[in-house]
């Protein structure tokens, strides 16, 4: 059987994108075995243009830096776009907001809407490390969206009164939000959605300019509405062009996901469980993406 | 007129290393063998029911041979090491039943030790080593290194204050040993085998010195070795171990007039070997004989070619006949005298069955070696006063 | 037969959640003092960090310079250390160098003062290294992923957690080695200073410290190499300096930068172990 | 006066995208010789990988807490070796603990075999080890980051990578240790040895090997430890087992869940040392 | 006659420690101290333009103090150091001429080596340490471990042949290393003070087994030793060094008759110390010493006290009278005798200033330790046979 590898960058929504792949791929299609290849998503993205991994399902391209360079070289090979919805950017815990009752915090920033708005709550968000400074958590150092953001935060002045602070990992980035988030304390900094951060913790996007072209270049609006992008090898095509066919209409979307991670912690279900659950939800999924005698081979399987 | 002022007393003391000490105990006290016992229990015996009386400004020797228990019993009376079961008094206190202060103090104004292997401390200089024992006292530092100083010239190692210990040579070692120790002090000596690295100008000076101080600063020494002669020269009392047990102790003319049993026999005899040895131990061929008939010249030759001053004259049959020496030879190749006109004849001889002591004397007084010569007067060997005297070492 | 070959499901143990919330909880209640351990380790961190700044870069190189000869007693050691830092300037991490500097000093200065009476304790008593023993594996094969996410609640991202991180892993070098160095002591030369009435603290001070120093000295060498090999997990959990610049580059995959600060990086080992080496071998003799 | 506390960046040089050329180029060049490398490397820690999957696990167990008593002659060690790894199938992590088990061996075995030889070369010349060392310092602080993402171009992520990765950090304290060991023999022991007319190879394999076995068995222990420490990094690259466990976890601020594996990786790394350790031990004296 | 078949050869043999040889190797040219040429440039003159001839089946020894050279010199016979300049010659070969096989065979065959510190492996068991040499030439395990255990016989370690090294004594170490060197059976022994570590009983033992194999196989011997007496009995000739120069060199018999300085002369004073020592440095007080006139019940009591069985009488002014033993004194309180009626009166006696050679025999033959007496026959000590005997030692 020909093995199609797909990468596992650890975080779950692609791990769900990627059980649905398999379901669809090893019972819709004869021949094929999926295989995941778990690295971080630096490693894999190499792995890829090397053809060592002939996909990336759930591609967060806008934050690979290479990733135009990579598409003009034909290393990377776009092949759909995953889910056309998906945002980024500076989030805050929604009590920072509101305030929340039941855990007897009070509305810290009660009118904390836009981005630019952060200039007047410094002091609200202190950073440990610089007394009289706040402190906005940066996206992953290398990440496309690192360097917009920080950008954006000299633009708008935050650099007066906040230091930029950047995480190593999104691990440890989600920990710091998840350490603010426990204690009832303010935290402002990157994130992104479908997640599972943003599925289990209440947490608030803040508004920016509206998305343009030129403007996000300098970090002057807010980051488009995300394509998550289905991608491959330049080897992919030739491998298996029965497949090509599908992952061109695979596409999910933000809601979707969100709904199925949920169901994941909830019920502390496996990978596989959840697309299951996700396949038999929405079964007109399968008709989308597959000819008719094909989804109904995985339906069998359901 | 009879000293009786004991200072350090061992009584009952027994040390058993390893486990089944109660099993090997009783089994010793069964009569086995101590080596049985190792066989059967895996416990070793070091000492066994060791007792002994200290006099105050004694030397008191402990001699034996290795693994005998020595170094064992001497670390009981600074407590270095804790007996299974007995006691050791020292001024007539339970030395075990110090606690903290007292030990610490007993340690410091009290008893020094001089250890075998020299427990230089290797870090520090030789002055830095000396002065040790003052250091932990507390005592300033110009202070101790004046003391230590003086000791440092009394062993004979001025200007080597500042080196490292890894520069000195063994025997150097020793005597910063010596040297930590007597700068305490101390009422009381421990000296483990302390002379065995010196050689022997060094060591009969060291010897020397002990005595003199012993005499002139009243101290009480237990003093090690395996060397009999020292034994004998140092000890106001010997104590003779073997096995972990005290065999016989007393002075030394007692020891070498009663000795308790042959083990004690056998070892004394190791001072006075005069008594066993006969001469056709320690006989040599001499290096250069002439024939008696053979012209002077050939004789100057026959010397010179071996080097020697001197050549044993025989006639027929290896009679011993005389000794020429090169001087004469000479002269009677240029008077052209024969040779046998030159002999110095009054040599002395010895049969190969006498004993040593009784040539000793002859040994001591002959201007050559004595001749050993057989039946019909056949020389067999020649015995030099430095063969006699060492055989006797 | 199938269940020869996988362990059991039903004897297998829940997931651990309770470790979480547990974890969370105490950094609920005890904000305050996690707060005060906080600010004196910033504190600690920050003022050696701004000392390092105010010292001009020439004159760092020369210091360094001079103390790298003095040191070696060599003559080209001091030329080299200087083209060394110099070639750190020119890859543009001179600044990031001096954060991390500060951190690594303080972890290993940290190191050393637990490291070594912990180590001493060790070797005291045979019944605490069986106890030690197995607790210093674990510092120094646990995973430092897996306390740094307990680390960032408790004390939330930045310099803390990356400090309590390497210190946790460089220590073990230190009460390992330290504990080597004592029990090795020659055990004549403990006895024949005991029977001259030294106290334990006299032994210690006088005797054991001093001849277990070369194993002390390997000690702090190796705790310098492990604090150093912590400076990019540092920068997982928000410690600027060379190790951040180190992920910001490999997450790019620009290998080439990546090498600046790694090469950066074993330049401040070499420089720090060389310096600390020379000095404490100094001290050792004229004591 | 700015520039003496900034670095002036006119001394500053580029960026090195020329390494990342070369290395691509490489890459693209040796695709058959890397390939091969590669599915000997995958090819070794597959059959010991299978070899241990084709053991049941409670005879694993058994055979584990034999030798364990075997090698310690304590009775209580037998029974807690198989406690522990008990505790690691019942945390669910038994076959995870295999696949980092293959690994690490065949790291731990190329340390070995690379580590000693290079230490007794190193102890054999003076000029060689002041050459070496500082190479082995950069080995162990060149932060793994740094060459993880050239090795995923020339390797492609997996096994062969992590592999690589981890044998070039421990295989440092082999070479430190067996060199340290073989050094500090005792000068008269050779002198005595070479007198009876000795070979180098003799001189070596009865006497310098023998005499220097504890420094070298202390090198073994710290090279699975470092071998050890490293699995986390390793699944940075895709090598699965427990490292990648712990990832996961991390990634979701699991601590509980992190901390299982985290504890089988201390348990695993705790018995391989203590076997070891108790087998060379035991060669050393029947030899 | 005269055996000129030389076996090995010292020729000018100069070795200097540390930087600025040559600088060094002028200064001594010129006649400066080995300690200023050190003072002045550092480096350390160990042997300086030493030259001897060693004798086929002869056993040379070379005594000297600490720090001569000793160790130096026999060290490079067998290539262990080279020399700074000079050449040893073995069999007529320059032996640094010889490279790779040809050394490596006159190591394993022909030259073995005791060493001074005996440089055993203590990574293996005894049999293992004997067997070395043997191994190293290929030969099978059955075959070398039987010759091993014959030697090991010989020295008297039976039994111990599975012990490892660190159980045994320095002694029996010293043993080992001896029974290694043996076991080659070599053309020529290098012997580092084989001996040092031996206590007397089994020092004679080796002393005399080694002549006897030495007689028995004919071998070669280089033997170091710093004990002058072990040097004149086992030495055929005899080399004292000093400060890395050979001062003389001959047989015992010229050595101890025409020493070349005073050096040696103080050396050999060591074999000899019957020459220099006079009474009163050997004598000690008696134990015992009672009055003619008490009653024989009182010296009774006296003598028990002190433990002796004999006591020293003596009269008014301390007069020596004579001894009485502790029979004669319970036989004349039984039969009612007075005291100086049981006096034992032909003691030998001596005056303190006479010279121990003197009185060797006297103390050898006597029943009772000597009287020594001063004016007037006033008791001031006694000299034990034990006393005199070790004295020379
Ligand atoms: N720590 C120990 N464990 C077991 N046995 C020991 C120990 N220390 C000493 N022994 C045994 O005790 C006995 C006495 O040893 P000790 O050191 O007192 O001998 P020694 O008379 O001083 O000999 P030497 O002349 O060689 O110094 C020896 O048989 C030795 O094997
Ligand atoms: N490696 C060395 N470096 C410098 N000097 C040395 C070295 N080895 C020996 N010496 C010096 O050479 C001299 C002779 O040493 P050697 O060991 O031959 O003396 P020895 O006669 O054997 O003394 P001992 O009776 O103590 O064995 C000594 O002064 C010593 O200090
Ligand atoms: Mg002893
Ligand atoms: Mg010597």
């Amino acid at each position: 059987k020909t093995e199609i590898v797909v990468t596992d960058n650890g975080w779950d929504s692609q791990k769900l994108h990627n059980e649905i792949a398999r379901i669809i791929v090893e019972n819709a299609y004869d021949g094929y075995v999926l295989k995941t290849s778990t690295a971080s998503s630096t490693m894999n993205w190499q792995a890829i243009i090397a053809g060592d991994v002939d996909l990336d399902i759930e591609s967060w391209t806008d934050n690979v830096a290479t990733y135009p360079k990579d598409v003009a070289n034909g290393d990377i090979v776009d092949i759909g776009i995953l889910a056309p919805d998906s945002k980024q950017g500076l989030y805050v815990p929604r009590y920072v907001i509101e305030g929340d009752a039941k855990r007897g915090i009070k509305p810290l920033a009660p009118d904390l809407k836009t981005v630019k708005d952060l200039a007047k709550y410094h002091s609200i968000f202190p950073d440990d490390e610089d007394k009289g400074k706040g402190r906005i958590y940066g996206s992953i150092p290398g990440w496309m969206a690192d360097e917009v953001l920080y950008k954006k935060y000299e633009l708008y002045g935050l650099n007066k009164n906040y230091n930029y602070a950047r995480l190593g990992s999104e691990a440890t980035l989600f920990a710091s939000l998840v350490a603010a988030y426990n204690l009832g304390e303010p935290w402002v900094g990157y994130c992104y959605e479908p997640t599972w951060v943003s599925g289990k913790l209440d947490i608030v996007l803040l508004e920016d300019e509206p998305y343009s072209k030129e403007l996000f270049e300098k970090g002057g609006c807010a980051f488009p509405s995300q394509a998550l992008k289905i991608v491959s090898s330049k080897y992919f095509a030739k491998k298996a062009p029965d497949l090509l066919e599908f992952f061109k209409k695979y596409k999910t979307g933000s809601k979707l996901i969100s709904e199925a991670l949920a169901y994941l912690d909830e019920k502390k279900a496996s990978h596989t469980e959840a697309a299951k659950w996700l396949l038999r939800k929405n079964p007109e999924l399968l008709d989308q993406w597959l000819p008719k005698e094909r989804a109904e081979r995985v339906r069998a399987v359901l | 007129m009879i000293n009786e002022d004991y200072i350090a007393e061992a009584r009952n003391v027994v040390k058993i290393y390893g486990k089944n000490k109660a099993e090997a105990a009783k089994m010793m006290e069964e009569g086995l063998d101590k080596d049985e016992v190792y066989r059967k229990t895996g416990a070793a015996v070091a000492l066994w029911d060791v007792s002994f009386k200290v006099r105050r400004k004694e030397i008191f020797v402990i001699i034996g041979l290795s693994g005998s228990g020595k170094s064992t019993i001497i670390r009981c009376f600074n407590q270095l090491l804790k007996p299974t079961s007995g006691t050791i008094l020292f001024e007539g206190q339970n030395v075990e039943k110090l606690k903290g202060k007292e030990l610490l103090s007993l340690r410091r104004d009290k008893v020094s030790m001089v250890f075998q292997n020299f427990g230089l401390l290797t870090h520090r200089s030789v002055i830095d080593n000396v002065a040790y024992g003052l250091e932990v006292r507390g005592i300033p530092k110009s202070e101790r290194f004046e003391k230590a100083q003086d000791f440092i010239k009394m062993v004979g190692l001025e200007g080597w204050e500042d080196k490292p210990i890894s520069t000195l040579s063994g025997g150097m070692k020793q005597r910063v040993g010596i040297a930590r120790a007597l700068v305490n002090s101390p009422d009381m000596l421990l000296m483990d085998e302390p002379f065995s690295a010196l050689d022997p100008l060094v060591r009969r000076e060291m010897q020397f010195e002990l005595l003199s101080i012993q005499r002139k600063l009243e101290k009480t020494i237990i003093f090690i070795t395996h060397d009999i002669n020292e034994a004998f020269k140092l000890g106001d009392r010997v104590a003779i171990m073997h096995n972990g047990r005290i065999i016989q102790s007393g002075t030394p003319e007692e020891m070498s007039t009663n000795p308790a049993d042959d083990y004690v026999r056998n070892f004394i005899e190791g001072a006075d070997m005069s008594i066993v040895l006969r001469v056709k131990h320690v006989m040599f061929r001499p290096q250069c004989i002439v024939r008696e008939n053979v012209s002077p010249a050939n004789a100057v030759m026959e010397m010179r070619e071996n080097q020697v001053s001197s050549a044993y004259a025989v006639g027929d049959d290896m009679k011993f006949m005389g000794v020429v020496t090169l001087d004469d030879a000479i002269r009677a190749r240029q008077e052209k005298l024969p040779l046998f006109s030159v002999l110095t004849k009054n040599i002395p001889v010895t049969g190969e069955e006498v004993l040593i002591k009784d040539i000793i004397q002859k040994a001591a007084d002959a201007r050559f070696p004595i001749a050993v010569v057989g039946d019909r007067g056949k020389l067999k060997g020649i015995v030099s006063r430095a063969s006699v005297l060492s055989s006797l070492a | 037969m199938e269940f020869l070959y996988k362990f059991p499901e039903s004897l297998q143990i829940g997931s651990g959640e309770a470790i979480d919330l547990a974890v969370k909880a105490f950094s609920r209640n005890n904000r305050e003092t996690l707060g005060l351990i906080k600010s004196a380790i910033i504190a600690s961190i920050n003022s050696i960090n701004s000392l390092l700044e105010a010292i001009p870069w020439p004159v760092m190189i020369l210091v360094v310079a001079y103390l790298g000869w003095r040191v070696s007693k060599k003559l080209y050691v001091g030329p080299m250390y200087a083209a060394m830092l110099f070639f750190v300037g020119m890859c543009g991490l001179w600044n990031n160098m001096l954060e991390t500097i500060s951190m690594v000093i303080v972890a290993v200065f940290l190191s050393v003062i637990m490291g070594f009476p912990m180590g001493i304790i060790v070797a005291m008593s045979k019944r605490t290294s069986t106890i030690v023993r197995p607790v210093l594996d674990l510092m120094q094969t646990m995973p430092a992923f897996v306390y740094l996410v307990p680390a960032v609640i408790l004390f939330s991202p930045g310099k803390t957690p990356a400090l309590i991180a390497t210190t946790i892993y460089a220590v073990v070098p230190m009460v390992r080695m330290t504990n080597l160095g004592i029990v090795h002591v020659d055990k004549e030369m403990v006895e024949a200073a005991s029977s001259f009435g030294s106290t334990k603290i006299q032994l210690l001070a006088k005797v054991q410290i001093p001849q277990a120093m070369p194993s002390i000295m390997a000690g702090i060498n190796q705790t310098i190499m492990m604090a150093m090999s912590m400076v990019v997990t540092c920068a997982l959990i928000g410690a600027n300096g060379l190790g951040m610049e180190i992920l910001l580059a490999t997450n790019r995959t620009e290998m080439g930068k990546a090498l600046m600060p790694g090469i950066a990086i074993v330049i401040i080992a070499i420089i720090l172990d060389r310096l600390t080496q020379g000095m404490v071998k100094k001290e050792a003799v004229s004591e």
